[in-house]
């Protein structure tokens, strides 16, 4: 199989990205996102913890320890950034202010359905954050993972076995092997990474892909 | 680029259509987008519901579209302002609508609205005639009303200084509705005194860019 | 009988009025407050609009048409002020925080009911602004008023007859003939003006005054 | 005379008893009020509630009050923050009990309690496990999840700078939790970077005085 490594699934949703979008990154690869928007959009990150228009890491001995990111990193502001506290970030949020959110899974079920906050591991405290938020008022919810999880298990399924983030909720999902639509019929290919066909992706996929 | 920036005050007003929902900030004399409302004056738009605090006083503002009979129904706390000619004239002839919400009931709805809940218990209003008809509960002894998001199709608010991005400041008691109006409109339209080439100070920002569509400088105060 | 004139009944208020108090005046006759609380005593106002630590009126040169009271009339700020937007501002009414409404009624009844925003009369728009919020969360209420309407009819009743802004929330009201408590069993006298005995003021009263 | 400032910060945390609610404010590394959490650590107040976004992490603040075993409960949005090691330790030893919320839930839960409201409408977690129990309803083809306010005896909050009235500003991203917390507690602990004899701007305030009953310098970032 060929696949994408993460910063290319990252390139590949970034280009999807339209120029003046406001968005939300979540915490890991979606983060990384930000590289990859094409030169020339003015695009305008929010981060939960209180600030609209992240810019990128500061320079050596520019370091603000009060100006963060929801991943905890070191940022700057772009100009036209504004801060806020956390229920007007909400408010933001939840309000149906932001254009997209990009978002990373455990699971996507072809109706939509979200799994990304909780796994069913005893062991663990579950660690919502404010993915529920996020699902409950972005228009455009994008998923970037990798197709299947570490044990080789897919993460496109018919339906999560997971506790849900939210129900019918994403609209794309970006992965290692392609790109892929949530439809009232199903998961419909967008595109797949080049060198694959339909069948060797469709048998890394629980779930039916339409063509 | 995000650019929110209109040349003028016409064109900023020129989406509002017949039997739009429009939001009005300002308290008194303060923090009134004047110069927007006289432009909609102009455009001639009717039907209108104006969502705002007071119902306008003397021949400006509110009440100029009120004379104008482009106002079909108020949404308000206080439409008894000294001055409110028009408005009282309107209502008395059975020709404007009207609904009376308490001042902190009026800013909550709304905020609720652009914050994406779908309602709230307020204590505010509880027993009164203004809760009659009303979802009520008991909670721990204390009587609350239920009340639900107060949204609009346009929101004209009024600025101090604001920027390309849409970021807006305010001055003194200038703020009062105008912060949470933005939040709350499909389409919201920022006056400001000063319009800058320049950003404003992220920490001096209090309605960031991303609540406000179009932005147009309108140097005189009300 | 002997009467105080409304700067006596404000000024008499005024003396209950701790030191560091976070107090909110309504329109008219209880705005007059501020003007007669002891020397001495830092309090805050707050009115609605949008500002903590309202100052007197502006000295002429020195009026900022932007910076107004409840009333509209022009203010200044005391050192330590705040300004902020109006669903904080009734967060501070409704949230318990100020200890102190000053405001003016139509009608108290000696269960505390108050009735200040509409009458009957059908020509008129009711306009019922803060008080309803003030009164829903504010620990202190305090009614300042005339004893008699214009037509010399008792505003302190057994019921009110008004639409009641909310009930069994005055604690005191103050008058041109005296200060009156509310209790459990009804209005108690807390002094009389100078020169009227109980049986006088009884007389101008629609509900029994407890000695 | 109005006057919040307390001497130290072992006076600020001094009125903190046992079994207490506890809101404290951060996210991540910024606009914790360590200062205040390390008070708290050396007064050994036990049995508390905390309610903030994180659960703490390596040796200090919130990770070290539960290391000592001073916290029964924790109500917060993510307590898997890298780094969280005492608050697992604790929970996988059932010995501290956790209320997992959404993140602007959270926010408005606490929020709300400071606005005296007595709960509201949440499209968030609709559908979901954090729904189960809760009252829900479905409004214009929306499902809403009515959630309660969220008060607290205390809030710990840090800002970058304050006045002898209890007005507190942040910095940048600083800002995050502490202004809903400073609404919602009976008694509100500021600790901010540096406490002027002169009042702040009134225009640059965050957290107006009225929310704040005591006041302390503490230099030191986290």
């Amino acid at each position: 199989m060929m696949r994408l490594t993460e910063d290319q699934i990252a390139a590949r949703l970034a280009a999807d990205i339209p120029d003046s979008a406001y968005v939300n990154l979540g915490i890991g690869l979606p983060n990384r996102v930000a590289q990859h928007v094409p030169e020339g959009r003015e695009v305008f990150y929010q981060t939960e913890n209180g600030l609209l228009g992240v810019g990128p890491a500061p320079l050596p001995g520019q370091e603000d320890p009060e100006l963060i990111d929801a991943s905890k990193k070191l940022v700057t502001t772009l100009p036209g950034a504004a801060f806020f506290d956390q229920a007007e970030s909400f408010a933001i949020m939840r309000g149906g202010h932001l254009n997209i959110a990009v978002l990373g899974a455990y699971q996507v079920a072809q109706n939509g359905d979200l799994a990304n906050w909780a796994t069913l591991d005893d062991k663990h405290p579950p660690a919502v954050g404010g993915a529920m938020d996020l699902v409950a008022g972005v228009p455009q919810i994008l998923v970037i993972m990798r197709h299947t999880d570490r044990a080789g298990e897919p993460k496109l399924l018919e339906r999560c076995t997971y506790p849900l983030t939210g129900a019918g909720v994403v609209n794309r999902v970006y992965t290692d092997l392609g790109v892929f639509a949530v439809t009232p019929d199903g998961f419909r290919v967008v595109e797949l990474a080049a060198g694959n066909s339909l069948d060797e992706v469709q048998a890394e996929t629980g779930a039916r892909l339409l063509a | 680029m995000i650019d929110k920036r209109v040349p003028d005050l016409s064109a900023a007003v020129a989406p509002i259509h017949d039997g739009a929902a429009v939001m009005i900030g300002g308290f008194g004399s303060s923090g009134i987008p004047m110069g927007l409302i006289h432009a909609l004056l102009d455009r001639g738009a009717r039907g209108l519901t104006v969502i705002s605090n007071n119902a306008g006083a003397g021949e400006v503002g509110i009440s100029a579209l009120l004379r104008e009979g482009l106002v079909s129904k108020v949404v308000c706390s206080y439409p008894r302002t000294p001055g409110s000619i028009w408005f009282e004239r309107r209502y008395e002839a059975g020709e404007v609508e009207l609904e009376v919400v308490p001042q902190g009931t009026l800013a909550e709805r709304i905020r609720a609205a652009g914050a994406g809940l779908g309602g709230f218990l307020t204590p505010t209003a509880y027993g009164t005639l203004l809760a009659e008809g009303k979802e009520t509960r008991v909670i721990d002894g204390i009587g609350y009303v239920l009340e639900p998001p107060l949204p609009a199709d346009f929101a004209l608010v009024r600025g101090e200084a604001g920027d390309r991005w849409g970021n807006v400041r305010y001055h003194a008691t200038a703020r009062n509705f105008n912060p949470v109006m933005a939040m709350a409109a499909r389409h919201t339209i920022a006056e400001v005194r000063t319009l800058s080439d320049t950003p404003l100070d992220p920490h001096s920002v209090v309605t960031p860019g991303i609540f406000v569509h179009a932005i147009v400088e309108h140097g005189e105060r009300p």
